[in-house]
C-alpha cells in the first residue's frame, strides 16, 4: 500500500516548510536566551514543574480553559478548533493502527487516510468516532465564521483587525475541514463507509452525481483540502496562528521561572508570538471604551512588534493598567513587553545625567519608620498632613525622605523607556534610605510603592503601602479610629491592586471606619483613572474623560465618599467626581482622636 | 591669518535671530504637538518641578527656547527632567508635558525613531 | 411724551440709542459727522469672537432706523451742547429736552510711534488697515505678493506713557487673536507671531478663541513689546523685541507687520465736555457720573453717554449701554 | 533711499540753532584723534561761512566720560558745566555749541535738571562760586556742532567743490549716517529729526548730492558704551555692537559712513581693523574697508579742502578710494607728510587695508 497521491504534495511541502520554520524559530530563539535563563531551564527541567507544564499545556493550549471564563461560546469556538483538530489528529493515529497495526505510515498516509483507505474493510467505529470529532470542528469553524460577523454575540464587543498574511492563513484554515468534509464524504460516496456525516453526504453526492462527475469531484477536493493545509502551513509560522505551538514551550518557560524583563530579550519572542491576536485584551481596554481609539492595544502592539513595525505612538499609548494582562488567555506579560519595548525606542544610556543627585539630601527628621511621599503626593498635601497625624497618633518617629522635595522614584522615567536613567534616581534614593538606617519604608504611592518593591535593593527594610501600615496600626491597637455610619467606596489604583496585589489591605482599613459598597468593576478588574503615568500619549482630555466614567462608576455606588490609595487616582478622579474623593490615610486621620 | 592677541573677542549675540534659527525641529515638534503651542508661561511646571527644584531646570524656558529654534544645550537640559509628572498635574492649560518633554529628546537626542 | 433727544453721533451706539428712544416714545434726532451712519464698524470685517460679519449688525441697524423713521443728520458736526440746545459747526442750533452723547472715540495714530515705521516702510499696517484690505478681500505685502512670515504687534497706542495713551484698549488683543486667524486662513503657510505685553481676554469666548489660535493655527505669542522696525535690503521689516519669557533678546524680519492700534479720546472731547459741564477721566474719554449706579450717566443732568465716549468697549456692550443711556434719557424726560 | 524720501517726522523735531557767535567746546576724544576736523569746523565757519566763533583755550573737558563710566558724580558734573558756561558768559558769548556729543548730552541733561529741579541750579552756583569765585548764565542757546554744519547746509553747497556724486557713474554715493546715542536718544526734541529718524547727518548728505542708506541696524550704538569699552574685560562686547552694524549695513554697498560723534567715528573705523584682524572679515568694496567720515570733513571736502590738510590720513581705513570716486584730487605722496612737510611716519599696512592676508603683527610693538 503505497500512501502517496500527486494531490498530497501541497500538504507535504507545507508540513516541511512548517516544521523547519518552527524548529529553527524556537532553536535560535532558545539559543539566544541569556546563560542565566538557560541554566534555570536545565534546573527545571527534573522537577515537577514539567508535568505542571503538561498539565496547564493541556489545559490551556488545548482546553483554551482561561477562553472559557471569558465566554464559554468563545472558549468552545477555540476549543472544538484546537482539541477538536488534536483529536482527529490522535484519534486519525489510533485508527491507523488500528487498521492496519503498528507499521510506518508516512504524515500524508495518516492525515489522507480515508483517501488511501478505501481497499480496507471499514471499522464503523472509527468512522463515526472520527465524523462525531469532524463535526466538532466544523461547529468551531461555524462559530468562527458567525463571530467575523457578529463578535458581541460571542462576548467581545470589539474584534482583532488582521494582517494580509493573517488573512491568508485564517482563509486557508477556515476551508480545511469543510473541504475534509467534501474530499472524504466524496471518497466515501465512490467507496463506501463513513458515517452520519461523510457517509450521508457521500450517499448523496452518488445520488445526485455521475460516477465521473463524483471522481472529479473527489480529486478536485482532496486537492483543495491538502492546498488549504498547505497553505495554511506555510503561512502558519509567519501569521498568529504561530501562537498554537509557541504557546508550547512558552508554558514550559514560564513554569521554569523564565521571565521577560525590562530590556528585550529572546524570551520576548515566545511570548509575543505566543500572542493568537485573539482580541481579547481590546475590550477591557479604556482607550477603546472611553476614548475609542482601537488602533494600540496589546493585540496590536505585539503584532507591530513582531512584524517590526513598531511606531512610538502605539508603544506609549498605554495606561500600562494591567486590565489586558488580567485576562489574556495566554497569560502574556504585556506590561513588560510594551516597557521593553520602549526602552529599545528610548533608552539612552548617559552617565552624565542626574549628576546633581550627587550629595544631595534634603530629608528631615529621623526614625526607624521612613516616609517617601512621592512626588505625587507633594500634589495632595492633604494625604501628608494626614500620615503626619497618623504618624503622631501611632507614635511612630518618622524620617521624612522627601517632605522639603526629593528625587523621583523612577518609575515614570522606566515606564517611559528610559530605563538606565531611572537605575540612577533608584540607586540615589536606594543609598539615602540606607544612609538614614530605617527599617520601615512607608509611602503613600503605589507607583513607588511598586518601583521599590520590584527594582530597588532594600534588603533589610520591609516596604510598605500606607493602607499596609495603617491596617497593622489597627490591628495591633495602636491606632483606633472611630467606626460611624459612612458609606465609602473604594477605587483601586493599578499599581497598587493588580501592580502589587494590594485588594485587601484597604478595604479592611475602609471597614474599620464605616461601610464599604463596591464598585461594578472593582478589584482585578478595576478601571484605570486614566492618568496613569505609563501614558505619555493621550492628551488632558483624554484624560479627564477616562476620569469621568470611571468616577461616575464609584458614584454609582452611592456612597458617600470615594476612597482610593494613590495621590494621582485621587487627583484624576477629583477632576470627575462630584462626589468628595479622598486618599485613605484622610478619611482615617479624620477619625482617630 | 594675521594673529594679534587683544585680549578679548568678539561676543557672541545673545539674541535670539529667528531669521538664522532653523525652525524645522520646532516645527515638527509643534506639529506632532500642537497644545504645546497653548503654553500661556504661567511657569506652573517649573514651580512644581521635582528637578527644578534641586537644579536650575526650567521647563517653561527650556521649550519656549526651542519654538524659537534655539536649540543648543536644550536637550542636555532636558535631560534634568525626571519626568515625575508633576507638571501635568498642576498645568492650566491642559499640554501634556511628560509627553512634551519626550518629545523634545526625541528630536533633540537620539533620532533612531 | 412729545420729547426731542439728540444723539450726537451715528455709530452703533448712536443708532441703538435712538432705536430705544423712539422705542419708548420719544423722538430722537441722530447727528452725524461723516457722510453717512455707521461709525467705526463701516471699517471692520467681521466681529470677534464669532466672526459676524460686521455688515450684518449694521445693515440691520441701519434698517431699522430707516424702517423706523429716525431722524438722521449726516455730514453735521456739533460744535457745542447742553442738554437743552445742541450748536452745530455751521452755527444752526438745535433745541431738545436731553442730549446722548455717542461721539465714540479715535483710532490711534500709528505713526506717532515712529520707531515702528508706519508710513515709512511699505509693509507696516495698522489693524484698521487690515480690516480694510479683508474687506476688500485681497491682503497682500506692498509689492502683491504672499507674506511668508507676519507679525502682529499688540497695545500700540495703548498702555503706553510715551504717547500719553496709559488705559488700556480692552479689544485689540482680541483683534489681535481675530487677525492672526484670519491672516493664518488666507495664507496657511505662513508663520504667524503675535508680540504682546499681557494677553487680555475679557469677553465671553475670547479666551477660547485666543487658545484655538495658539493650538489650532499654530499662531505664535511671543511676549515682549517690539521695540523698534528697520527696513531690510529686501523689502521686509526686521523687529526687535526682548522674549521676556525666555530673558533673551529676540529679532526677525517680517514681511508684513501689524500694529494693532488702540482706541483713545476723541480730541474734541474736552471742549464738548467744558461746553456741557462733564468731567473727563484722565484718559481723556468722558466719565461717567458713577461708575457702578450711574455710568450711563454724565456729570450733567440730562446728558448721556452711550459707548465708547466713555471707555473702550466692544460692540456688545456698547449696543447695551447704548440701551441703557436711552433708558436713563427716558426716565429723565418722565421726571422732569 | 525709500526710507529717506518718505521721512518727514525730522520736520517736527526742530530746534532754535543760533546764527552766529559761537563759544567752542572742544571734544576731548577729537582733540586727539580727529584734530583736523574741529580745526576745520573753525575755518570752515570763520573762512568759508564768515562767522564768528570762540575757541576758548581756557575751558576744560566736561567730564563726560568720567560721568558715564560711574566716577564723576553728578553734583561735579554740573559744577564743571556751570563753569564752563562762566567761560562763556566772561567771554560775552551766548551761543554754546559742543563738539562732542557726549558733552551735548551733558550739556541738554544738566539744563534739563536744573529746570525741572531748580534747587540743583541753585547749589551749582553755590558749588561753583566757592569753588571758583566765578558766576555764569545759562546759554541762550545750546546746539551741537553738528547742528551748525546742518544750519548752514545749504550755504555750504552753494560754495561746493565737489559734491557727494560718484564722479564715474554720476550716480549719487550710498552714505551711512550714524548718530551718537547721547544726541537724541535721552532727549528726543535735543534733536534734529528726533531720536528714531535723526536728520541732522542725513540733511547734510541729502543736500550735498548723496544718498541716505536705512539699514535695519541703523539705529543700533556703535558699541564704545564707555565702560563697555574702557574695561577690556567688557571689550568685545563693545566690538560686538560695531561688528552688528557693519554687519547689517554691508549688503548695501556704503560708499562712506559719516558720523556726528567722536566715539562713534573713531570705533567704527578702528573697530574695522580689529574685525579684519579677529575673524578675517572686511567690509567695503574689495574688502578695503568702508571709510568712515566726520561731518567736518564731508563738509571740509565739499568744500575742497585737502584731505591731508582734514586729518585723514588718521584714519585706519584708507580714504584714498572715496576721493577717487568724489573726484578729488590728493598728492598720496603728501599723505604722512605733516604741517611743515616733515615725514611723521606710515602705520604698518593692514588687512583692513587689503594688505597681504598672511602678515604677522605684535601689537605691542
Amino acid at each position: 500500500m503505497t500512501f502517496f497521491a500527486p494531490f498530497c504534495l501541497p500538504f507535504i511541502i507545507g508540513a516541511a516548510v512548517m516544521f523547519t520554520v518552527l524548529l529553527v524559530k524556537w532553536g535560535v530563539w532558545l539559543y539566544r536566551l541569556p546563560r542565566t535563563d538557560k541554566m534555570t531551564i536545565l534546573r527545571g527541567i527534573p522537577t515537577r514543574r514539567t508535568p505542571q507544564a503538561v498539565g496547564e499545556v493541556v489545559g490551556e493550549a488545548l482546553l483554551h480553559r482561561s477562553i472559557f471564563r471569558v465566554d464559554p461560546l468563545l472558549g468552545y469556538m477555540h476549543m472544538s478548533l484546537a482539541f477538536g483538530w488534536f483529536l482527529l489528529i490522535a484519534v486519525g493515529w489510533i485508527e491507523t493502527v488500528a487498521y492496519l497495526g503498528l507499521r510506518y505510515v508516512p504524515l500524508q498516509g495518516h492525515v489522507f487516510f480515508k483517501y488511501f483507505a478505501t481497499g480496507l474493510e471499514h471499522k464503523p467505529v472509527f468512522d463515526f468516532v472520527m465524523d462525531l470529532l469532524l463535526l466538532f470542528v466544523l461547529s468551531g469553524v461555524a462559530l468562527a465564521w458567525f463571530k467575523r460577523l457578529r463578535s458581541r454575540a460571542l462576548g467581545l464587543r470589539r474584534t482583532t483587525k488582521h494582517v494580509l498574511g493573517d488573512r491568508v492563513a485564517l482563509s486557508a484554515l477556515w476551508f480545511i475541514f469543510p473541504a475534509r468534509l467534501v474530499a472524504e464524504s466524496a471518497t466515501c460516496g465512490l467507496y463506501g463507509g463513513g458515517s452520519f456525516l461523510t457517509g450521508s453526504l457521500g450517499g448523496w453526492f452518488s445520488a445526485h452525481l455521475s460516477v465521473p462527475g463524483l471522481m472529479n469531484l473527489e480529486t478536485a477536493a482532496w486537492w483543495f483540502y491538502s492546498s488549504c493545509l498547505g497553505i495554511f502551513f506555510v503561512a502558519m509560522p509567519f501569521s498568529r496562528y504561530m501562537h498554537i505551538f509557541t504557546e508550547i514551550p512558552l508554558v514550559f518557560l514560564r513554569r521554569y521561572g523564565v521571565r521577560s524583563g525590562e530590556k528585550a530579550s529572546s524570551m520576548d519572542q515566545f511570548q509575543t508570538q505566543a500572542c493568537s491576536r485573539c482580541g481579547i485584551c481590546i475590550d477591557p481596554c479604556q482607550l477603546q471604551s472611553v476614548l475609542h481609539i482601537d488602533t494600540v492595544q496589546s493585540v496590536y502592539f505585539l503584532r507591530d512588534r513582531r512584524y517590526g513595525m513598531l511606531r512610538p505612538e502605539t508603544a506609549d499609548n498605554c495606561l500600562m493598567c494591567g486590565r489586558c494582562a488580567e485576562r489574556c488567555p495566554v497569560h502574556i506579560d504585556l506590561n513588560t513587553l510594551r516597557l521593553n519595548s520602549r526602552d529599545a525606542l528610548r533608552n539612552l544610556p548617559d552617565e552624565r545625567r542626574y549628576e546633581y543627585l550627587r550629595g544631595l539630601d534634603r530629608s528631615s527628621g529621623s526614625g526607624k519608620v521612613g516616609y517617601f511621599a512621592g512626588c505625587m503626593t507633594l500634589l495632595t498635601p492633604r494625604t501628608l498632613a494626614a500620615m503626619e497625624r497618623i504618624f503622631e497618633a501611632a507614635g511612630d518617629a518618622v524620617w521624612w525622605a522627601d517632605r522639603e522635595g526629593g528625587v523621583c522614584c523612577g518609575r515614570p522615567l522606566k515606564l517611559s523607556g528610559e530605563t538606565d536613567a531611572a537605575r540612577k534616581m533608584m540607586r540615589y534614593n536606594t543609598d539615602l534610605f540606607r544612609k538614614h538606617g530605617i527599617t520601615t519604608l512607608v509611602t503613600s504611592c503605589p507607583i513607588c510603592l511598586k518601583v521599590f518593591r520590584e527594582d530597588y535593593d532594600l534588603e533589610g527594610i520591609e516596604v510598605l503601602h500606607h493602607s499596609e501600615y495603617i491596617l497593622r496600626l489597627i490591628r495591633a491597637g495602636r491606632l483606633l479610629p472611630k467606626h460611624d455610619a459612612t458609606r465609602f467606596t473604594y477605587h483601586d489604583p493599578c499599581e497598587l491592586g493588580r501592580g502589587s496585589g494590594i485588594y485587601d489591605e484597604p478595604r479592611a482599613v475602609i471597614e474599620a471606619l464605616g461601610e464599604l459598597v463596591e464598585p461594578s468593576e472593582t478589584r482585578e478588574n478595576a478601571p484605570c483613572c486614566g492618568s496613569s503615568v505609563a501614558n505619555t500619549a493621550i492628551d488632558d482630555g483624554a484624560q479627564l474623560q477616562i476620569a469621568r466614567a470611571v468616577a461616575a462608576e464609584l458614584e454609582a455606588t452611592g456612597a458617600e465618599v470615594i476612597v482610593t490609595a494613590c495621590p494621582l487616582c485621587k487627583k484624576a478622579i477629583g477632576r470627575g467626581a462630584q462626589q468628595p474623593v479622598c486618599d485613605l490615610s484622610e478619611v482615617v486621620a479624620q477619625r482617630i482622636g | 591669518m594675521a594673529t594679534i592677541n587683544f585680549g578679548y573677542t568678539i561676543s557672541k549675540p545673545r539674541a535670539i535671530d529667528m531669521d538664522r534659527n532653523n525652525l524645522r525641529k520646532s516645527d515638527e515638534i509643534l506639529r506632532e504637538m500642537p497644545e504645546l503651542q497653548a503654553c500661556i508661561g504661567c511657569g506652573s511646571c517649573t514651580a512644581v518641578c521635582t528637578a527644578g527644584n534641586l537644579t536650575s531646570f526650567n521647563f517653561r524656558r527650556v521649550h519656549t527656547l526651542i519654538r524659537r529654534g534655539e536649540y543648543q544645550g536644550a536637550y542636555e537640559e532636558m535631560n534634568k527632567c525626571m519626568l515625575c509628572g508633576k507638571c501635568r498635574l498642576v498645568c492650566p492649560r491642559g499640554i501634556n508635558t511628560r509627553g512634551v518633554a519626550m518629545l523634545i529628546k526625541r528630536k533633540l537626542g537620539d533620532n533612531r525613531s | 411724551m412729545n420729547k426731542r433727544v439728540i444723539v450726537i453721533g451715528g455709530g452703533a451706539a448712536g443708532m441703538q440709542a435712538a432705536l430705544r428712544l423712539k422705542e419708548s416714545g420719544v423722538e430722537p434726532t441722530i447727528v452725524e459727522r461723516e457722510a453717512e451712519t455707521g461709525g467705526k464698524l463701516r471699517d471692520w470685517y467681521v466681529l470677534f469672537p464669532s466672526f459676524t460679519p460686521a455688515a450684518d449688525v449694521l445693515g440691520e441697524l441701519r434698517r431699522r432706523v430707516a424702517e423706523r423713521h429716525i431722524e438722521v443728520m449726516t455730514s453735521t458736526g456739533v460744535k457745542s451742547f447742553t442738554s437743552r440746545e445742541v450748536t452745530l459747526d455751521d452755527g444752526r442750533r438745535l433745541a431738545c429736552d436731553a442730549v446722548v452723547l455717542a461721539t465714540g472715540f479715535t483710532l490711534f495714530d500709528a505713526s506717532l510711534k515712529e520707531e515702528y515705521g508706519y508710513g515709512l516702510y511699505d509693509n507696516v499696517f495698522t489693524s484698521a488697515d487690515i480690516e480694510r484690505m479683508l474687506s476688500r478681500g485681497r491682503v497682500a505685502k506692498a509689492d502683491g505678493s504672499r507674506p511668508r512670515r507676519i507679525a502682529l504687534l499688540h497695545c500700540v497706542g495703548s498702555r503706553d506713557e510715551k504717547v500719553c495713551q496709559q488705559h488700556c484698549s480692552r479689544v485689540c488683543c482680541i483683534t489681535g487673536v481675530k487677525q492672526a486667524m484670519e491672516l493664518k486662513k488666507l495664507f496657511p503657510e505662513a508663520d504667524v507671531f503675535n508680540f504682546y505685553m499681557d494677553i487680555r481676554m475679557f469677553g465671553p469666548g475670547y479666551e477660547e478663541m485666543y487658545r484655538e489660535a495658539q493650538q489650532k493655527y499654530n499662531i505664535h505669542f511671543v511676549r515682549g513689546r517690539i521695540s523698534e522696525a528697520s527696513p531690510t535690503i529686501d523689502g521686509r521689516v526686521q523687529i526687535k523685541a526682548e522674549d521676556t519669557l525666555t530673558g533673551r533678546p529676540l529679532r526677525m524680519s517680517v514681511d508684513m507687520l501689524v500694529l494693532l492700534v488702540g482706541m483713545r479720546a476723541n480730541d474734541d472731547n474736552a471742549a464738548l465736555a467744558e461746553g456741557a459741564g462733564l468731567r473727563r477721566a484722565p484718559s481723556g474719554f468722558i466719565a461717567p457720573r458713577n461708575l457702578f449706579l450711574g455710568n450711563v450717566e454724565s456729570d450733567a443732568a440730562g446728558i448721556f453717554l452711550a459707548g465708547t465716549v466713555s471707555a473702550p468697549k466692544n460692540i456688545g456692550e456698547t449696543l447695551n449701554e447704548a440701551t441703557a443711556a436711552a433708558d436713563a434719557a427716558v426716565e429723565y424726560l418722565k421726571r422732569s | 533711499m525709500m526710507a529717506t524720501m518718505k521721512r518727514k517726522s525730522w520736520s517736527e523735531y526742530q530746534k532754535q540753532i543760533a546764527d552766529d557767535r559761537y563759544y567752542y567746546a572742544r571734544s576731548c576724544i577729537r582733540q586727539n584723534f580727529f584734530p583736523g576736523s574741529e580745526k576745520a569746523f573753525i575755518d570752515i565757519l570763520r573762512g568759508d561761512l564768515g562767522r564768528d566763533l570762540l575757541d576758548d583755550p581756557k575751558h576744560s573737558s566736561c567730564t563726560g566720560i568720567g560721568y558715564h563710566s560711574d566716577i564723576v558724580p553728578l553734583e561735579t558734573i554740573m559744577t564743571v558745566v556751570a563753569r564752563q558756561f562762566a567761560m562763556m558768559t566772561e567771554a560775552g558769548y551766548e551761543n554754546f555749541v559742543s563738539s562732542c556729543i557726549t558733552s551735548f548730552g551733558v550739556y541738554t541733561e544738566v539744563l534739563a535738571t536744573w529746570h525741572e529741579f531748580p534747587e540743583t541750579e541753585e547749589r551749582t552756583r553755590e558749588y561753583l562760586f566757592k569753588a571758583t569765585g566765578r558766576e555764569f548764565r545759562k546759554p541762550a542757546s545750546l546746539a551741537h556742532t553738528s547742528d551748525v554744519m546742518f544750519h548752514f547746509r545749504e550755504e555750504i553747497a552753494r560754495k561746493a567743490r565737489h559734491r557727494l556724486v560718484n564722479v564715474q557713474t554720476g550716480e549719487p554715493l550710498r552714505v551711512v549716517e550714524h548718530i551718537g546715542c547721547h544726541y537724541a536718544k535721552i532727549f528726543p526734541k535735543s534733536g534734529i529729526g528726533g531720536c528714531e529718524f535723526p536728520y541732522v547727518l542725513a540733511g547734510m548728505v541729502e543736500s550735498w548730492g548723496g544718498e541716505c542708506v536705512d539699514y535695519p541696524e541703523r539705529r543700533h550704538c556703535c558699541g564704545f558704551g564707555f565702560r563697555n569699552y574702557l574695561v577690556q574685560a567688557n571689550r568685545g562686547y563693545s566690538i560686538a555692537n560695531s561688528h552688528k552694524k557693519l554687519e547689517s549695513m554691508a549688503p548695501y554697498k556704503p560708499d562712506f559712513i559719516v558720523a556726528n560723534c567722536p566715539g562713534c567715528a573713531m570705533f567704527l573705523d578702528k573697530w574695522q581693523y580689529a574685525i579684519a584682524e579677529m575673524e578675517g572679515t572686511t567690509y567695503g568694496e574689495n574688502g578695503r574697508g568702508i571709510p568712515v567720515l566726520t561731518y567736518e570733513e564731508m563738509a571740509g571736502l565739499v568744500l575742497g579742502y585737502d584731505p591731508w590738510a582734514l586729518g585723514m590720513q588718521m584714519h585706519q581705513v584708507d580714504v584714498e578710494p572715496l576721493l577717487d570716486k568724489m573726484g578729488i584730487e590728493y598728492d598720496p605722496a603728501a599723505k604722512y607728510l605733516g604741517r611743515n612737510g616733515k615725514y611723521i611716519g606710515k602705520p604698518a599696512s593692514a588687512v583692513v587695508n587689503a594688505c597681504p592676508p598672511d602678515a604677522i603683527y605684535d601689537i605691542r610693538e
